[in-house]
């Protein structure tokens, strides 16, 4: 079998706004790519939301990013302080890679 | 007046979406065709201002009207923060955010008004698309004085530059100042070609959009956890004083009656595009639910089936 | 007469949707602009009877087609039901599921047959709107009570008020009923200014609508796994006996031809947007890929091609 | 490092049409938040499906939701009834996150 | 003559999309929204094209077209290929993957020079659509010759008829192809009911459609990391010798002025659909990154802004 | 509680017009359903890239697919050879499913 290497699997639902923002931090980390993921709706603590509101303030986006543990810890080191006034959902998951030198 | 209002299909279009959304039927309008709709309607409205400035040159009206249009989007936050952290119990943050929404415009509410305003021979002047663009922007800067007064040194991520960019490269902003441009270089008859659409569809679609915006206002309103009685009343007492203060300073500034009740409807308006966005990015601490719910639950739905008539009467009556 | 049909671009465009996804083009037409297309023919067919009908008022002939549609909706399962069960081996609840899509209708084979009778001088009465709108729904009631026979006790999730609300709160409904109402209050002249948009695009959507629904019924007649050749002959005879009942009762009523054929059609029409979602709901224990194979892969097709000619042909018959 | 607590990630892939039947279940084991990711298109035992089908019916949705280890197992045995009837599929994974007590 | 070209509002949309995203705008046309259009503008001017073709019936000139269409698409690739592998410094199978993309065609760039040339009065023939259809796809089997050249053994996944069914399939080629005989069928009169979606609201829809290619080429030029000084010139050189190679021959083959124009347009034009769509499944070792940022990112604004009005006025030269 | 089996929960990112081609792999090792999730945008060594653009030659997907691990490595070691020419993002992790015999 080909060979894997642990990486951390990190998903950040965010307002769409402020999604350049985060990217910019996980740069800084020196974190190497970031994909998007489409999130239709969802609901907590503050009601209910739709993608579909006409002002894009109101809809989320899951940030999805691939590193390495200490990337991660660095990363979410630098998100700490913003995760309440920006209101993120931020979790970090255990996942193989394969050419895991890339991340 | 009203009735005529009422049973205008725009306005009826809007009222469906509200009762669709309170009886929680499942009628949803696309985000991607909501969004092609705005896109084209901010492309259309600029356009027509555009050629009709280019057909009567720029005049010392526009001038006049464009100034007033900066002053009031520029100062009436101050008025509101004063009203939304005394009587309405917010604090800084969310006031100054707040605020930011009401001195900036809403572009459907105009573009509304406009084809409400025309239906009855009041067809506001061309130039009011440019104060409209002109008008969307200064209350985000002292929305932003307001809510970070004293904190001048404050290391926010979002001072300086970044806001800079983010407010005058909104996307509603250059579509509108963009089409307003193509509008002033192609004139009367370089639009022609293209008039079809922009022209013989635009009311159509102001109807499926705001049968849209009808879902969307009362799906932000009963969703909303964030709504106490005072915050809904200031967000029926906020537009109603600007829009009379708009009127009165339009026609006290020589503005025809049309032009005048077209900046009461602007002053009177909550901005729920470019603002919401703006402050999402640069006060990340004030509450979205809170903005949201008012500008877009509240005073719009006030604006369209009640503000427009309201201001376009007074505009008659002191005009 | 077919011939004609088959030359319209209507029809064309369908056939090509048919052809590419066939021959598993990557033709794709964005989900969102489908149903933005589908929200437009459904306010515009909603706006324009509502105006005929407040041309004409309401006439007798008026009750007499609702009437006739409501039962006709409310019957028709019970037929489909027996022949589901018995010729195609369905067991109580698929065949419940499925008897309620041939009960209720389909707003654009409804749509594309009145293109096709107005080309051909033949145009229906502008109630036959109404008339659409009041079938989509009983056929539900009977399917859900045809599926659920013997088990009134049952305590499923979705008996009682979920339903109901489900079935009258669905988007198409709110839509169709709503734009009719509209259509009501603002009557011809209220309907001038947004007429482009409704009237003079109408075709040419159809047309982009059409190529839509050829892809998704061929597509999904390809990747079914669901059927079998009883349940594709039953999918043919259900509709052909349901619209010549419907063009014969029609007709029996007092029904003008093109309104006869109209019935006809409706009656021959399976449901693919209410009725799929409020089985999911209310019978998410029947297989959807039965239903929607049935109804969309197979009726919707043979209606559009072979149907709506047919019905106005033994309308023109007997009528 | 941040603290971080271990929760359960939850995904549940369903039918459309029936999301809101399925977010009702998870308010009744207290869960405090859900969102909704877009899914295109998938295949399975039954055939293929796209979400661009005119009739909503057909399309499929993925609910994920973050919960504790004790709400994770009340939701899946709420569900468990409705796995077969509903087609769902149901995964569910660890997950750390910041700020836990909110889930 | 470029200054009316460039004040012409379809070209002004253009550039206020470059412009947006040159100061980093968040403005966006929804995708589903674009390609929405696209699909509209492809119907569009497939049925046009079947018109007139059915009006002006099958013309030896038609076939002296189609046959030096084909002869262009296929032949192209290799002169390109030369100068990529040679001055450009690409590798074998990226350089086959680029030359495909220049001896395809490029829809919208036909389409806006249709629009820019008729609005001069130049109006290219009708069956100028047969040839833009027919050129979409010999050129990707000449860039796989090229590319995979002296590895005719290699057991790609692609090779075969897995490869020549996604080339004919290709969505863009059975619309515009489908649509087109639609036309020839429909004929004049058939068309008259749709012609109010399709006439009536083009020129509109591609300002739009334009201001969204024009964010979507200026993002993927300031987003590329794969274009260097050779490769810019590369994207300029060739269309600039394509087009005139068309031009020229077309003039030879005895079209007339504008239909001369219009073949040197599609000689010059790059694909940014068909062509990137079958590379990225044939030849999935070439970098997508520089055939896109090529055709899409230089090419295709420097046809818009300067090719179209430079080969019209050659053609009008030599003609 | 019901009873659970775990399972690979393997994503993989790819080039949209790719999708058809990697699920016939899947096919060929006997994976038995797959779904594909909405990319909006992403960023990398190449880039960025949105979903929005005109050719659909630039946008993403992700493939979703739950497995039992001797599917998923045999998955993984076909799609080994590819995983540079096609640009994928291959991660593998753990879950827990119910109704596992269906994996
Ligand atoms: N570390 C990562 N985490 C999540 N997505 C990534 C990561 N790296 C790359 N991607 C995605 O893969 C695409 C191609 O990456 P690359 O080949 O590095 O340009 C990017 O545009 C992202 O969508
Ligand atoms: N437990 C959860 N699982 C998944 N998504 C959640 C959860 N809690 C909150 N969310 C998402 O985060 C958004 C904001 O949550 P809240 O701040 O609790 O209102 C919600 O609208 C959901 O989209
Ligand atoms: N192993 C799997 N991995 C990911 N998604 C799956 C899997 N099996 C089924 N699905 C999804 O669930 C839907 C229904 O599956 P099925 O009931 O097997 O037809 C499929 O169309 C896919 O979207
Ligand atoms: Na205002
Ligand atoms: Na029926
Ligand atoms: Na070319």
């Amino acid at each position: 079998m080909v060979e894997t290497v642990t990486r951390k699997r990190i998903e950040i639902l965010v307002d769409t706004p402020l999604v350049p923002r985060l990217i910019k931090h996980a740069r800084e980390v020196d974190i190497s790519g970031w994909s998007l993921i489409h999130v239709d709706a969802g609901g907590g603590h503050d009601g209910a939301w739709q993608h579909d509101d006409v002002t894009e303030a109101a809809a989320k986006t899951i940030i999805l990013i691939i590193a390495s543990e200490a990337k991660a810890a660095a990363l979410v080191d630098a998100l700490a302080p913003l995760l309440d006034s920006y209101g993120l959902l931020l979790t970090v998951g255990d996942i193989q890679v394969v050419r895991g030198d890339r991340f | 007046m009203i009735v005529e209002t009422l049973t205008s299909p725009v306005i009826l279009f809007f009222v469906l979406g509200i009762f669709a959304a309170l009886i929680k039927s499942d009628l949803a309008i696309p985000e991607a065709f909501a969004k092609a709709m705005s896109i084209y309607l901010m492309a259309a409205i600029g356009l027509k201002g555009g050629i009709e400035v280019s057909a009567s040159g720029f005049t010392p009206d526009l001038a006049t009207a464009a100034l007033a249009g900066l002053a009031l989007s520029f100062l009436l936050p101050f008025f509101a923060f004063a009203l939304l952290t005394r009587f309405g119990g917010l604090g800084q943050i969310d006031a100054g955010a707040v605020a930011a929404h009401y001195g900036s415009v809403s572009v459907v509410t105009f573009v509304t008004a406009k084809e409400i305003l025309t239906g009855q021979g009041l067809s506001p002047a061309g130039y009011m698309v440019a104060v409209l663009a002109l008008m969307e922007t200064p209350a985000i800067i002292s929305g932003l004085l307001l809510a970070r007064r004293g904190q001048l040194n404050s290391n926010t991520e979002s001072s300086g530059n970044g806001l800079l960019h983010e407010v005058f490269a909104n996307g509603s902003v250059v579509l509108l100042v963009g089409s307003f441009v193509i509008g002033l270089i192609a004139g009367k008859d370089g639009f022609e070609p293209v008039k079809p659409l922009f022209e013989t569809g635009f009311r159509g679609v102001l109807c499926l959009f705001l049968l849209d915006m009808g879902l969307v206002a009362a799906r932000r309103l009963t969703q909303s956890k964030k709504l106490n009685a005072r915050l809904v009343a200031l967000a029926l007492i906020i537009p109603v004083t600007n829009g009379a203060l708009g009127v009165t300073i339009g026609t006290l500034i020589g503005l025809d009656v049309a032009s005048a009740a077209a900046l009461g409807i602007l002053a009177a308006s909550a901005s729920y595009i470019a603002v919401p966005a703006a402050m999402r990015m640069a006060l990340p601490e004030a509450d979205p639910g809170i903005y949201l719910s008012m500008s877009l639950g509240i005073t719009f739905p006030f604006n369209i089936i009640i503000g427009i008539t309201l201001f376009s009467q007074l505009a008659s009556m002191i005009g």
